[in-house]
């Protein structure tokens, strides 16, 4: 978020010091109708991700399953979206606790109305922006866990991981007071919040889960590509909310971090072609949009902070890193079904480290002089790997326990849409 | 009656059928099928992992002529459908012991 | 339309009271960009409201009516696209006749220009903004004739029930001088304007055509839920227009709107989910889909007046009332065959009265002690509900007797996308 | 672009003859929020309308060619994406040479910041909006040579002719100092620099490249018309940001863009539909897809110059104009497969001389007394015409001879997906 | 045993099931093909070009029965398939030698 | 030479093909297709309304080989296809009288 840009540049530190955020108690500052107009439409764009990121996850699975991975994103708009305005928002962004986690102040948005206004914005648009990335990162690792997982287990781990990942994370980059907001770590829009956390939980639901029967045996493919591309485009179209969102603001920034996204994801999926046309002959559609992600991915974190001309590298860099790392997986044969690892988990770190090499604009990396940014950047990087997986990897083991992490073979068998939904996706 | 079935690659449906009606053959029917034999599937790459995909798309046709008919009609499909690759396919010969026309009830000859 | 708020608040009634809008002939008003720009954007995202229902129904038909059932929102597009310009925003918005309808003066927007203003937007974009909500309203209807109804019929019959039906209905409501306006009716966005109009006249309609052969006897099964959850998608994302835009400025009051829509469709999808799980063992993807429109159809009438609690409320109870009415409709043998009713006309008519309940912001409901305010929202809703039927009825039964309103049984059997329309949806 | 109404109307044309633009040297103006927030939008939309064509094109191929088709538009953004950044802005957007391209000043962004501005936007803005038009233009071309182009010749084509062909026609219509714009001509949003020059592209290209094998000899049909329309939706709904967007301000004239926008598209659709209605007896889906893309196509040029009443004529007879090139296309035996040249080509240059003779706003036609104007729209389009054809010609008369053009015979009948890009579009 | 093999129209697949159940018969194997016949296909339009389809969908339904049930099954599908157009379909009989029930090995007529 | 026409569960395909393999069976052709039998289909809910699928996906193999190969053929296909449960399938043996190879003209036993 530029939230932290905002802490830091709008040079209002003081509101963020203290431990009641202004504009919940007290409204001095006015609205910027233009600010408002572009965050408002910015979280419209990440909403539309979320289908997005039901197409590029459910064009990839096999027809039988193409429903039940569909609906580990829609169910995430229905319980994430509940779950924030009950108690993620005010996990995230309440009142500070031992610079860890927020209090229960703004449950149910308690004491929040349409006058309230937080830094240049009503604070409800800065609910719903925060809220929409809520939604998504969940739902991002629900590509690792595709084609096997228990629909109803699916639904509580994700109000559980929202609940005691992603807001306490959020808090420590974002919720003022939070540990690594004090540290000065710099994450415009989410490589460790987002795609780290998320990434890396993924590696642990799988660690519990197991491969999918038949997985590098017997042919496992994506039955619809076109869903995948246009999920994609989608993708694209709302990480311009994402990123450039975060700025908070319709400003240069904004502008900058618009730059930097379009720049890197074109970047990416150039060079993620590149590498199969050179290693495996063909440019896939697959790699095209596989690509793509890994550019928007990798640019987050650096959004706001680098010249277009990182953006290029760190795009460029990101398809080569991301397709290597997916190239890894089936050699070492761990079963991240459709890459939410290899992708957001090395592709958000990656983004966050490079963040603390390139930042130039807002902030000073490496290259500007500030190795401490970048001891910061691994910091932040290692606490949310560290956290993401510890936690995950216990919620999972529990929930295993007590309600089961797998579907009957069966099930598997003649896949999930007919098992948890009662329905196929296709009747052509 | 006999039942001509042939199984032939993909593009050679439309060369074959008009083979077929030159020779006064006025109907068919066509099956999209998988076939496995000695053309072998060529492997896919997806995230790295490498597959290979045995079977391979084919057009099966069912043409049921009066016996007469027979040899004539696999001259017609050989020369349509033969490219000389390995996978051109197939034709199997079996008995039909009674045909009828459902429109009219014509039975036999009558019926195709 | 917040245009009511806009007529209530901005403190300008006597703009609204004289019979020539001021905007049209003098420009003392100064436009407003950041509002330009949100209601732009709004108008945009209705637009892509149609493609989303056409994907949303037409994945819900069986294949062979594929095309049939999404060419009925796209000529929509064409056709009241071009009858709004022409003489649908006259009638509407013109200077009032008799509070029933607007006169003839704006007719091919006549003595309208780019610097005409209206409140704090450009005339055009006021008049394109609620262009979109005259397009999808007809729109709405085709989902409870889909798969039998002559193509031509259909495309007579939406021209003039836009101009009958709709024109008026949006006079009543958000037209200055309206007679549901003047009573004080609330109506932030369209519940009764667009959904009662619209689920009310599907009922009418569908009761003169009749029922699909094989109704309740064969499987009519849809044929490509991954349309029907984009469409999904496409609609929440565009709903945030819809409602938000409603508001007609960049501001906190946008902001509420766009809360309550989210958190309303979460709800809804939520809701529904649960009420399938429990009753039918199953949460479906198309569960999710219509939990998801239930909500935001709930929340529109109250968007700008309710708070994001009572948004909770009203869109969990929206999934109960019209998963309910869907279920119910199955029993007593109707065939509204994608439940243009079930959702439209039960949740507008449910948000318009929950609105006259719970409005406690920009107006006052029953919970804020203003029982008339239920009492106006019954009326509003009865007389949308009498007219519409009325109308409708009469127009279809007129339509029946001049061009026929059914296809012929071998075009209903082979499908009405090779009779009507010379096309296959898919080559396969 | 309304660079041209921002030269002729903010009346600051000393900006724009001096050599050196102000905003990349100097930062006298203030970026203007609103205006931001606007064309930052209208900047995504253009970026949605890639996925879009990719859509859009790649339903009207058959099967075995859908991933092929979509990558046409995918890879542009990949390649182009880059290239616009390294030398595309500056070619086109520079200092002036000669009056025809601009220098390499601008390279890789250099010396822009998130400080400069550009009008009252940020310069980083103008970049992008102006980059997603460098993106669609060549996948425009890609409708005319799909489903038989080498794809290695395809992705260097693009490259060179965005290099050669676009980036120096954007600077004479756009470009301060090119020489159609000092001539006068109107093109508010690229009927010559985007549509003309892409259809006429398509024409020469395929005159080298010939026929699909079987074209008019056996049925090649579209394999997916719920793609097209999809497509066509959200070509309609990225538009908007095209046009109106094209105003760079949130404005009235943006304001007055978007109706015509709105207007001309549904009149295209409906007149499309009547003639195919007449003609061939069935109004179809293919047909309402391509309506909607001839009537905005035609509207381009003319968007902030005519009144809606105006927009109304073009689009209704764009729609009839398109479709009777499109049929007689076929009577003539040329194979534009998508029709690239009969829907943009011919649009284009109908759009562009329409704007000559009804331009009665920020410009004035022949029907506001100004022949002069037509006859500068006449230079316009034949110049355009000539340069486009031509270039191309030679330039894919050369990559023939050095990488040759056509797949293998066996390659084009299993189908390209497979051949090139190793995937199938679908298992299902 | 004999394979019935009756090629319908695609709206007749429901009422013939019904009426083969009616007489005893318990199973059978459908497949979706695409026929050429006396019935021509129809011409599509598509941006102005005119292309005639030769194929149009049939459903082929094989009904294996022992043999004194043959006629009896062709008469079922004669009622319930014919509407009296052209593309009405045919009905071909062919020899079954053996039949094994896979779940039990069960042979012959108990196999079906 | 015979046809052994197997329906088959749709999970079953690949073990078969395998065991088939094994014992020198080189080609075969696959069918998709929609089973009736004792197996009966589930019942799905659609906005309230509850529907019976009849019909159950199942996969058609054909097999053409020699007369001696037939029952080592149907063992496989025992073997391998085999769950005990209801709708495990059917295996139908047809005569067959005449076999070519499109590729080379090779009849009977060499064109298998
Ligand atoms: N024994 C068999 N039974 C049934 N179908 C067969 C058999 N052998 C081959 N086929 C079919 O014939 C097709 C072509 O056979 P293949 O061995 O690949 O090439 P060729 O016929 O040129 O030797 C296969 O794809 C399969 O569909
Ligand atoms: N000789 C044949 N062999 C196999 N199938 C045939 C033959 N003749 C017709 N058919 C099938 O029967 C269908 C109906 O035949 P057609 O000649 O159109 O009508 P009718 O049976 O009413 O005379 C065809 O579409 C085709 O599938
Ligand atoms: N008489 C028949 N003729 C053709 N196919 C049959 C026949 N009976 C069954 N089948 C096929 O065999 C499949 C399995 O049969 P079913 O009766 O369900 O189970 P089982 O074979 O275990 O008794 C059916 O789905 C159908 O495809």
């Amino acid at each position: 978020m530029g939230f932290i840009r905002f802490a830091a540049i709008v040079v209002l530190p003081s509101l963020f010091l203290g431990s009641v955020p202004a504009w919940a108690t007290e409204s001095p500052a006015e609205i910027n109708g233009a600010d408002t107009a572009w965050v408002l439409v910015s979280t419209a764009l990440v909403l539309l991700m979320i289908p997005g990121l039901a197409l590029f996850y459910g064009g990839m699975v096999r027809k039988k399953n193409v429903l039940s991975s569909m609906m580990h994103s829609f169910v995430a708009m229905a319980v994430i979206g509940v779950q924030w305005v009950v108690i993620g928002y005010t996990l995230a962004f309440g009142p500070d606790v031992g610079h860890f986690v927020g209090n229960l102040k703004y449950m149910f948005l308690n004491g929040i109305g349409p006058e309230s206004v937080s830094g240049t914005i009503p604070t409800y648009v800065f609910i719903m922006f925060q809220g929409m990335f809520a939604i998504i990162t969940p739902a991002l690792i629900s590509g690792a866990i595709a084609e096997r997982m228990k629909f109803s287990t699916y639904v509580v781990f994700i109000v559980l991981w929202a609940t005691l990942v992603y807001d306490p994370i959020a808090h420590w980059v974002w919720g003022e007071g939070g540990w690594l907001l004090n540290l000065g770590a710099l994450d415009f829009a989410g490589g460790t919040v987002v795609h780290i956390s998320s990434g890396v939980s993924a590696l642990a639901a799988i660690a519990l889960l197991g491969k999918r029967k038949g997985f590098l045996q017997e042919p496992i493919l994506p039955h619809n590509l076109t869903l995948t591309l246009l999920g994609a485009g989608l993708l694209w179209f709302g990480w311009f909310g994402f990123n450039a969102g975060s700025a908070l603001a319709s400003d240069g920034n904004a502008a900058l971090a618009f730059t930097n996204t379009q720049v890197s994801a074109a970047a990416g999926c150039l060079s993620w072609l590149l590498g199969e046309w050179r290693f495996q002959k063909h440019p896939s559609a697959l790699g095209a949009a596989s690509g793509i992600v890994a550019g928007l991915v990798a640019i987050t974190p650096a959004a706001g902070f680098v010249t277009p001309v990182w953006a290029l590298v760190i795009g460029f860099a990101a398809g080569v890193v991301c397709y290597s790392a997916v190239v890894l997986k089936s050699r070492i044969g761990y079963d991240d079904s459709l890459d939410a690892f290899g992708i957001h988990g090395v592709g958000g770190a990656f983004g966050a480290l490079a963040t603390g090499l390139f930042a130039t604009v807002n902030g000073a990396g490496l290259i500007a002089g500030e190795p401490k940014q970048f001891m910061v950047q691994i910091i932040a990087t290692v606490a949310t790997i560290v956290y993401a997986f510890g936690m995950t990897y216990g919620l999972v083991w529990i929930l295993d326990k007590v309600m089961g992490l797998r579907v009957a073979d069966d099930e598997e068998l003649h896949g999930l849409d007919q098992a948890h939904h009662g329905e196929k996706g296709y009747n052509l | 009656m006999k039942k001509v079935e042939c199984i032939v690659q993909p593009g050679k449906l439309d060369p074959v059928r008009e083979g077929l009606t030159k020779i006064g053959v006025s109907g068919l029917t066509v099956t999209e099928v998988k076939g496995y034999g000695r053309q072998k599937g060529h492997t896919e790459l997806y995230r790295g992992a490498e597959y290979t995909i045995d079977f391979v798309p084919k057009i099966k046709l069912d043409v049921v002529v009066p016996e007469e008919l027979v040899n004539q009609v696999i001259e017609v499909v050989m020369e349509n459908a033969r490219t000389g690759r390995i996978g051109d396919g197939k034709i199997f010969v079996t008995p039909v012991e009674e045909t009828v026309r459902i429109r009219t009830g014509e039975r036999g000859k009558d019926a195709v």
